[in-house]
């Protein structure tokens, strides 16, 4: 098990490599000068030079990448373009909240995506895999951030329940565990967590009925196990599977918040992202990318770990 | 002394989006501590009647006809905990494909430790030591090592042996094996074999072993039973199907093992394919296939003659020995 | 008493330490709250345009060599850590924007402050409170320049191992406001600064919050659902349904507006007065106001008409379309012979109000003299780089106008920006190479003439000239509408783009 | 035209005395990757110093336990498999030298196990059968394919236009023959061509394989672990054991005697097809060792009743029997000089 | 019994004519009302917007002050008009052709571009399988909708970017799916079957390899193209996709978002066009993957 972690883990090092390319390059494939939005509207010619040198956009490539990656290594991801302060404390801040609004979702998404999964692979073709079908199918259909601006509206603006922004009376930093903080996260969750609702309830599907129809569950039933043993059965065998499509999801999620984040203003990795690519602050663009990046391939990682701890197909070695 | 089972004019059809004719008219009788070869080609409805004896096959879309008694007791009208006890206690089933048979995800002692669990009351670790004792007794080598063991860590022959280790564990009364030695080698094949052949003297328990091959049936059986179409068209023991085989299919199989079968001579093989089973025979099944046929086995079943005690074919010739081409 | 809850438009809390980014909306919120300037606009009355009044400074006049300010400081001003103001703190924040080996520079701040203040040259602390400013020209709006710069505390920085990254969590001015506590793009919390050197401008409230909801759509509905009591720039469209709800609309005119800069490059069909004449009267824009949920000052000049920089101009830019296609068809336009224009436009933009729709509504209004117009549509930052580029640039593609709102505050920005001549690109933002004398002069006489009435009248005469030669296509004025909870109370919109808001209070 | 008239195989070139094909110390090892760099960890030995010919019209049955290297050496010898080592020569001609991957299958051709697996399920069968002799730039490839069809009993009229999932398992694995044969091959590989088909079945199959070889002088390599059925077809019969040659004897003779214990064991695996005089004993207890690391010596001491160290040290070498020279084995015990304790003595009772 | 058993067999089957793969998958459609629905929904909405100048609409890009935010229903506009007048009815037909042509045309080009990676890599496979793989590997480490906005984003609004950067976040995908795919056909006998006759890798791949890879490829592709129409709309929604005033539904959705307090149902429009065209994206690409699913 510890070689496989190892080779796992030494496997993830060219792909974090070809992450880091593949940041690097988005600034340069963007067009425009990176530093116009924080220019004074009037600057002139020489002034926005030395705002250049300033940010060392005036190098080569090679060297800026060479410069961008060495300072990477020792955890300086540069400074926002638009604020000034660091990007590294910028996105850890923003990755928190989001992860935050990732999981709260998941926890909401993940078992009852689960159940009703169950619920239609074990009453295959009946009225009942049929509605979860087609809840699922919805789920995967609706455009969430449409749905995020009607539940504000019912919500927040008509019913007065729940409110429509931020992450709780006092701004994320001062983030609790109470009723006053948790209101706020609960419309953008639920929006977020339609899609993986049915995307997870679809895979648990399809997992289950594929495993019903294997000759083991015929074998089971044959030495006398009730169907309440043979679900146990089903679940163990789907849960590695299972599991490491909520571990992407999981991913999705955080990385796929963002339009979510932009409407219900949660001040997140994606909120971050829509900032950045508004005042076409790439440093953070290419920062925020990055963090979000190497936590899907981390995700990918554990999950693959996971699966290989409780999958005892999976050779280990 | 009730007979071990006792079915009686067994159909069975399934429905979709083909309906198929699977099982048309069995019945089949054994007496304790008997073990019985089903014999017949694929298709021919051996696993359905395996199936059918544990109440296996999927309620929906089959539909079942006839009774079927086992030691007494009516199974078809088995439900709920009855129907658990029933299977495993007092039935077991060995599969073709142990590979697919065996869950992959548990260990093997798990998996027999939680049949013995269900059927004998008893705690995990005595039925650990149960299925310990099983695998000693299908004779797996350090079976202490291997109960911890996942089925995809053991060869093809392990894990039949493990099958048998399972079904066998809750001691049955009947062992029902669906072809366990066709995925086999050869070499592997007969041990499985002898092993049966043992354990079954040793437990006294009976069993219906389900094969295409005459040959193996003939290593593990006393009696015989052919099927085609589903139907049972000749039983008897295993002495009088080989040496006096009276149905042309039988026959005709027996040709094709090609036991001392000289090199280079023109087998007599049987032309044709079975029927599909999409309505149901209302004439001989093998009329199409049969060099001996006659205008009259076209026209309706054939009737089931008893040549002799616990013997009979379902063939119009049978009552008048066909001389061998 | 009270906490005031404020959605700006703005997607981040405006730069903390002294001179802020985010435009208007940073000097509003973050700028004249938590600093001062050395001279200040009176923010007290909707009534009139604001003027300027003495802030950080309570005196100046200017040499007989009409190049060396000299400047009073207020006594007893303390920043927020306590520490004096004098006169050497003023020359050490001077440095802090222009001055780039100076310890304290810092090029964010300079990057917001320096091209504010083109004319200083030199400056120097006389004595604790008095310090001489010396032009590199005679420049009469040096006071208007000055406004814009605040002061933050040395102190405060070196207690902050002089860097501006920890000033800007923890900053001190000498503002009535006080920052407590700062959360990046998420909120700001500014209580009242009791000590504040003016009594009237100690804040009522207990507390106010700044919240970035750049979303107009989000900051309805915080609004409506009760999260915060007053919102910036509400989308025109929802507006009714916070009448309805019992909001309170505020607005004022103010120094804004929505213009087409025109090209007077050689061969653009703008360089003919008839035509630009035309094209201002083609536009009804009293038919916008519904568009805009009212909320617009119709133009008739380029400042708006309560500006006290209008003047008289003979020629009004009224709807009249009968006259527009006379003066068409005198040109030589008619409706087998149409001209065809070329026009930057973006989609959105910070007070770029409803670009589309508005741009619309004037390429169908001058479509009815003739004039078809062609949009180029660019995103804003990129239509800000094309402005800066000047008509003339490869990029702009040979666009004959470039939709821009400016703010128009003072002499400088707005008027003498657009048409110097000696702020073509890449010198400034004379976007459409206008260069005409007779302008040229009256920016100079702006410059040159100190005494503020004979400055007053130099300026309208300047936008008279403006106006009757149509140089602009005005269109129209925002009217910085902002909602407002009714639990908000005492709050007086000035005549301006930042705001008072020491005199609010928040019912129970 | 008659089928025999279209078919066109290649010249023959050595005359009848050539083998028709010879290999000598073919070897295969497949290579199993893992590890951090996904570098070789280790080598499964599945052919290992194979060496045997196959005469002209003769059949050669090939035998042993399932993963003993049988469908490996078949496709070695087609080149569907790349050979680490050894020499395949086809009439003479050496593969690689004198004749190229591309000759080598026209001359040699192979039907698989699973007669559904083989067949493309998206082509016709006519396009199936036709394809080969399309790709051989054989004449009117499709009439051929008809032609081929008809002689293995499939009327082209109503299968042509088939898809092989509404075939019988007799039936696609005459598609599969057909198509074999379309290329006008001298050689066919028979992997467990048979194995597959129910009884009944199989020996309409059996038969047709006998009468396409008499009719086009065709030459078996046939694969398969029915005794029963290698006996029948065959003229010699090859026994491997974990990728090496342990016997290759005529058919007779190995019936009579089997010269190596392992292939004694086989033999004795047969259902007896006696109920009077049923099996006793298992012949060979466990599975066989794992390929990728083979026991020492001879790779069949660890299972052999018979083993002695010396089993375990010295490879024994094939070679023939001394009354039969025919009959060749890979034992110490018929080997005199090989110091097994009852070297020469040949397998006891 | 001589030759009488090698030669012609009797077959259980009727003697009819056989049907060819993709006349069964046809047949299984048409007998499915679910999938023919969704397929004459999506077909209507080509039809119309590729056909929209044809349709006597009112003219998409003009609006009217006066006539601005009718409500659905008003005389002259069946679905009223939008923030600037324009008439709703005209824009959303007119926006189906840019909506779906940036919620296609990206699978679209994936498909092709995605097979012929995904068939190279899996029918070669070795260093050349290792070299594209791992390349994918890397995209795969950005979650799609991030991929998306982080090109859109830095590449900035416009259709072509749109395009660009949602070719990009799906050709990995699909790669991966055909090579996966390619990998499974390659190892079945009919490939060694086929290469045993001689034939050369690219006769190989183009007879039997292609022909059985492609579907399932196509159904996964098939699959995608809802997830691309809801992003691609997103990244309009967002402000990073088309540029306004074309006419499309996730820029139409943003722009009308402030209207959602006058006219809630005008403003909910574009959305429930999304809604509708995804759904029915998906139960087509189910009714797809279960038509084309033989083992039925
Ligand atoms: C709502 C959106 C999505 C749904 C409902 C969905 C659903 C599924 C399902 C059901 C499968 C299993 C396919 C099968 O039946 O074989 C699958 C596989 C896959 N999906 Fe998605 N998917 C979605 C979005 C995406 C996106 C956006 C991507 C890529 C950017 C993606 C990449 C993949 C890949 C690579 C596989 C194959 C996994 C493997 O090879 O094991 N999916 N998806
Ligand atoms: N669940 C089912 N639904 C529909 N048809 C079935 C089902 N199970 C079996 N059949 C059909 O019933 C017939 C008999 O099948 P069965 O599995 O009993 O054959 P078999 O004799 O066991 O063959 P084999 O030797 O191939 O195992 C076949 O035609 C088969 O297609
Ligand atoms: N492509 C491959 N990669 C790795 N190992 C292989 C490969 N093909 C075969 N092997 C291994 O080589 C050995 C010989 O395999 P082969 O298929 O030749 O056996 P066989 O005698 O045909 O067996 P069977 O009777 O089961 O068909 C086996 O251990 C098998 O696992
Ligand atoms: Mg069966
Ligand atoms: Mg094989």
């Amino acid at each position: 098990m510890l070689s496989y972690l190892i080779r796992r883990i030494l496997l993830v090092l060219p792909v974090a490599f070809g992450v880091s390319v593949i940041c690097f390059l988005l600034v340069q494939i963007a067009p425009g000068d990176p530093l116009t939005a924080i220019m004074a509207i009037d600057a002139t010619a020489e002034e926005q030079a030395a705002m250049r040198a300033a940010y060392g956009l005036d190098k080569p490539l090679p060297i800026q990448y060479a410069i961008w990656i060495g300072n990477l290594v020792q955890g300086d991801m540069g400074k926002s373009i638009a604020t000034g302060r660091p990007v590294a404390a910028e996105v850890f801040g923003a990755v928190k909240n989001s992860l935050l609004l990732a999981v709260s979702a998941a926890v909401i998404a993940f078992p009852i995506g689960i159940f009703l999964g169950f619920l239609a692979g074990y009453f295959r073709d009946t009225w009942i895999d049929r509605a979860v079908t087609a809840l699922s199918i919805t789920g995967v259909s609706v455009p969430n951030y449409w749905l995020g601006i009607v539940l504000v509206i019912i919500f927040s603006v008509n019913l007065s329940w729940l409110p429509s922004m931020g992450a709780g009376p006092g701004g994320s930093q001062s983030w609790a565990w109470d009723w006053a903080h948790m209101r706020h996260l609960v419309l953008p969750a639920v929006t977020l967590a339609v899609v993986p609702i049915g995307i997870v309830s679809r895979t648990v599907r399809a997992l289950a009925g594929d495993i019903l129809s294997q000759d083991f569950v015929d074998a089971l039933y044959a030495k006398g196990m009730s169907r309440v043993d043979v679900l146990r059965h089903v679940a163990r065998n789907a849960a590695a599977t299972a599991l490491s499509v909520m571990g992407l999801q999981l991913g999705y999620l955080l990385g796929g918040s963002i339009l979510i984040e932009t409407v219900f203003n949660w001040p997140g990795s994606g909120f971050l992202l829509s900032n950045a690519i508004f005042q076409r602050d790439l440093p953070l663009l290419q920062g925020t990318i990055l963090i979000l990046a190497l936590f899907f391939v981390a995700m990918n990682l554990i999950v693959d770990v996971v699966q290989a701890a409780i999958d005892p197909r999976i050779q280990r070695t | 002394m009730t007979k071990l089972l006792e079915m009686k004019n067994l159909n069975v059809r399934f429905k979709g989006k083909r309906t198929v004719h699977a099982i048309n008219d069995v019945s089949l009788s054994m007496e304790q501590g008997e073990t019985l070869a089903l014999l017949g080609e694929s298709g021919s409805g051996k696993s359905v009647t395996l199936k059918t004896l544990l109440g296996l096959l999927p309620p929906k879309r089959s539909q079942i006809d006839g009774s079927i008694h086992v030691n007494g007791v009516d199974i078809m009208s088995l439900r709920g905990k009855a129907l658990q006890r029933y299977r495993g206690g007092e039935v077991s089933m060995v599969f073709q494909e142990p590979a697919l048979a065996l869950d992959p995800v548990y260990t093997i002692g798990h998996q027999i430790a939680e049949s013995v669990m269900r059927h004998k009351g008893v705690d995990k670790a005595n039925a650990m030591s149960t299925a310990l004792d099983m695998l000693d007794r299908v004779r797996i080598p350090s079976a202490n090592r291997r109960l911890h063991n996942y089925p995809h860590e053991l060869s093809g022959g392990m894990r039949q042996r493990v099958m048998i280790a399972l079904a066998l564990a809750c001691r049955p009364r009947l062992l029902l094996a669906d072809e366990p030695t066709t995925a086999l080698d050869a070499t592997v094949q007969i041990q499985i074999l002898l092993l049966l052949r043992e354990l079954q003297k040793e437990f006294g328990m009976g069993v219906i072993f389900v094969t295409h091959d005459i040959g193996v049936a003939v290593e593990i059986s006393e009696r015989i039973a052919v099927m085609y179409a589903g139907q049972i068209i000749e039983e008897g023991t295993t002495h009088e199907i080989i040496r006096d085989a009276r149905h042309p299919y039988t026959q005709g199989l027996l040709a094709a093992n090609l036991h001392d079968v000289a090199r280079g001579d023109r087998l007599s093989a049987i032309p044709g394919a079975p029927p599909a089973l999409e309505v149901r025979p209302d004439s001989c099944p093998f009329a199409p296939r049969c060099p001996v046929a006659m205008p009259d086995c076209r026209a309706d079943l054939p009737p089931m003659l008893a040549p002799g005690d616990r013997r009979r074919v379902a063939c119009l010739r049978a009552a008048q020995p066909i001389a061998a081409e | 008493q009270g906490v005031l809850r404020v959605g700006m438009t703005a997607a981040d809390i405006p730069l903390t330490t002294g001179q802020t980014d985010q435009g208007g909306e940073g000097m509003r919120f973050m700028g004249y709250t938590v600093y001062d300037s050395l001279i200040e606009w009176d923010l007290t009355s909707a009534d009139k345009p604001s003027v300027l009044i003495p802030g950080l400074a309570t005196e100046w006049s200017v040499g007989e060599d009409e190049l060396t300010w000299t400047f009073a400081l207020r006594e007893g001003v303390t920043f927020h850590d306590g520490s004096p103001l004098t006169a050497e703190v003023v020359v050490w924040n001077l440095d802090k924007l222009l001055d780039s080996e100076a310890e304290q520079y810092d090029p964010r701040q300079s990057a917001q402050g320096k091209s504010r203040i083109p004319a200083v040259a030199s400056y120097e602390a006389v004595d604790d409170l008095t310090l001489t400013i010396t032009t590199t020209v005679p420049d009469a709006t040096l006071p208007y320049q000055l406004a814009w710069i605040l002061m933050s505390s040395k102190a405060n920085w070196e207690a902050m191992d002089k860097d501006w990254e920890k000033v800007a969590m923890a900053p001190s001015g000498t503002g009535p406001w006080k920052l407590e506590t700062f959360v990046p793009r998420e909120r700001a919390e500014l209580v009242p600064n009791a000590d504040y050197w003016d009594e009237t401008r100690i804040p009522k409230l207990d507390k106010m919050v700044l919240i970035p909801l750049p979303e107009p759509n989000a900051r309805a509905a915080a609004l409506l659902s009760g999260q915060v009591d007053w919102i910036e720039a509400p989308a025109p469209d929802t507006i009714p349904a916070m009448t309805g709800n019992g909001f309170v609309i505020s607005s004022n005119a103010y120094p804004h507006n929505w213009t087409w800069h025109l090209s007077r490059l050689e061969g653009s069909p703008w360089n003919d007065i008839r035509v630009r004449k035309a094209a201002n009267m083609a536009i009804d824009r009293e038919s916008m106001m519904p568009l805009l949920g009212g909320l617009m000052v119709p133009a008739k000049g380029f400042l708006p008409p309560s500006s006290q920089w209008f003047g008289e101009p003979t020629f009004d830019p009224s709807y009249d379309l009968e006259a527009a296609k006379a003066l068409m068809t005198e040109a030589g336009y008619g409706p087998d012979n149409r001209l065809t224009v070329k026009a930057l436009i973006s989609p959105s933009g910070s007070g770029q109000m409803l670009p589309l729709p508005m741009n619309e509504y004037v390429q169908q209004s001058l479509a009815e003299v003739w004039i078809d117009v062609e949009f180029m549509v660019v995103e804003w930052n990129q239509m800000i780089n094309l402005w800066r580029a000047g008509a003339a640039d490869e990029a702009v593609d040979g666009a004959n106008s470039i939709n821009f709102t400016y703010f128009i505050q003072d002499p400088f920005t707005g008027l003498i920006r657009h048409l110097d001549e000696g702020l073509i690109a890449p010198n400034g933002t004379n976007w459409g190479h206008y260069i005409d004398p007779e302008m040229q002069a009256l920016f100079e006489e702006i410059k040159t003439t100190f005494d503020p009435e004979a400055q007053t009248a130099v300026l309208q005469k300047t936008h008279e000239k403006y106006v009757n030669d149509a140089l602009f296509l005005f269109v129209t004025h925002d009217v910085a509408p902002r909602a407002l909870s009714p639990k908000v109370e005492g709050f007086v919109q000035a005549q301006n783009w930042y705001q008072n808001f020491s005199s609010i209070s928040m019912a129970d | 035209m008659s089928v025999t008239d279209t078919y066109q195989p290649t010249p023959d070139t050595g005359g009848p005395a050539q083998p028709l094909i010879r290999v000598t110390g073919l070897q295969k090892y497949f290579p199993i990757r893992g590890g951090i760099l996904g570098r070789t960890q280790a080598k499964v030995q599945a052919v290992d110093g194979v060496s045997f010919e196959v005469k002209k019209g003769e059949t050669l049955g090939i035998v042993g336990e399932s993963g003993c290297g049988k469908s490996t050496t078949a496709k070695l010898l087609i080149g569907l498999v790349e050979k680490d080592k050894g020499e395949i020569v086809f009439d003479g001609h050496a593969l690689g030298e004198r004749l190229s991957l591309k000759d080598l299958r026209r001359g040699v051709q192979m039907v698989f196990q699973d007669s559904y697996a083989t067949l493309n399920p998206r082509l016709t069968i006519l396009d199936s059968v036709a394809f080969g002799a399309k790709v051989q730039g054989l004449d009117n490839p499709e009439e051929l394919a008809r032609k081929m069809m008809d002689r293995v009993g499939l009327d082209p009229d109503r299968f042509a236009h088939r898809y092989p999932h509404e075939l019988s398992g007799g039936q696609r694995q005459r598609v599969n023959i057909a198509r074999a044969l379309a290329m006008s091959p001298r050689l066919v590989v028979l992997d467990e061509a048979v194995s597959a088909l129910d009884k009944s079945v199989e020996a309409q199959v059996l038969n047709l394989l006998n009468d396409l070889r008499a009719e086009f002088g065709l030459t078996y390599v046939f694969i398969s672990h029915d005794l029963n059925v290698v006996r029948y077809i065959s003229d010699r019969i090859l026994v491997m054991y974990l990728g090496e040659v342990v016997e290759v004897a005529p058919v007779d003779s190995i019936w009579q005697e089997q010269a190596h214990p392992y292939t004694r064991s086989l033999f004795s695996a047969m259902p007896s097809m006696d109920p009077d005089n049923r099996t006793k004993e298992p012949p060979l207890a466990g599975d066989p060792p794992n390929p990728i690391n083979p026991p020492s010596g001879c790779r069949f001491h660890t299972r052999c009743r018979f083993a002695s160290a010396v089993c375990k040290e010295a490879v024994p070498k094939l070679s023939g029997l001394a009354r039969n020279g025919d009959h060749m084995v890979a034992c110490h015990l018929h080997d005199a000089q090989s110091g097994h304790p009852k070297a020469g003595q040949g397998v006891p009772e | 019994m001589a030759l009488a058993d090698t030669t012609t067999l009797p077959t259980p089957e009727k003697v009819e004519k056989s049907k060819g793969y993709w006349s069964g998958v046809g047949h299984r459609l048409v007998r499915d009302p679910l999938t023919m629905f969704c397929l004459a929904v999506v077909a209507a909405l080509i039809l119309s917007a590729a056909f929209a100048p044809y349709l006597g609409l009112a003219d998409p890009y003009k609006g009217s002050m006066i006539a601005r935010l009718k409500p659905i229903g008003a005389p002259g506009y069946p679905l009223g008009t939008d923030e600037q007048g324009r008439d709703m009815l005209a824009r959303l037909i007119y926006g189906g052709r840019l909506t779906l042509f940036i919620g296609l045309m990206p699978v679209v080009i994936a498909f092709f571009a995605g097979s012929i990676l995904g068939i190279t890599a899996g029918y070669v496979g070795g260093l050349t399988n290792t070299i594209i793989m791992r390349t994918i590997d890397v995209f795969f480490a950005f979650p799609s909708v991030l991929l998306a906005i982080a090109i859109s984003g830095a590449l900035g609004a416009g259709i072509t970017n749109s395009l660009v950067s949602l070719t990009i976040v799906f050709i990995p995908p699909i790669t991966r799916v055909a090579e996966a795919v390619t990998s499974g056909v390659r190892k079945l006998d009919y490939i060694d079957a086929a290469r045993a006759t001689g034939a050369n890798a690219w006769t190989v791949i183009r007879v039997h390899v292609i022909g059985n890879v492609l579907s399932p490829i196509f159904v996964y592709a098939t699959s995608l193209t809802s997830v691309c129409m809801i992003l691609a709309a997103g990244l309009s929604f967002l402000g990073i996709g088309v540029r306004p005033p074309e006419p499309e539904w996730g820029l139409m959705l943003n722009t009308l978002r402030s209207v959602i307090y006058i006219n809630p149902w005008l403003s909910a429009l574009p959305g429930v066009m999304i809604f509708v065209t995804s759904l029915c994206l998906n139960l087509l690409s189910d009714g797809l993957r279960s038509a084309m699913n033989v083992r039925d």
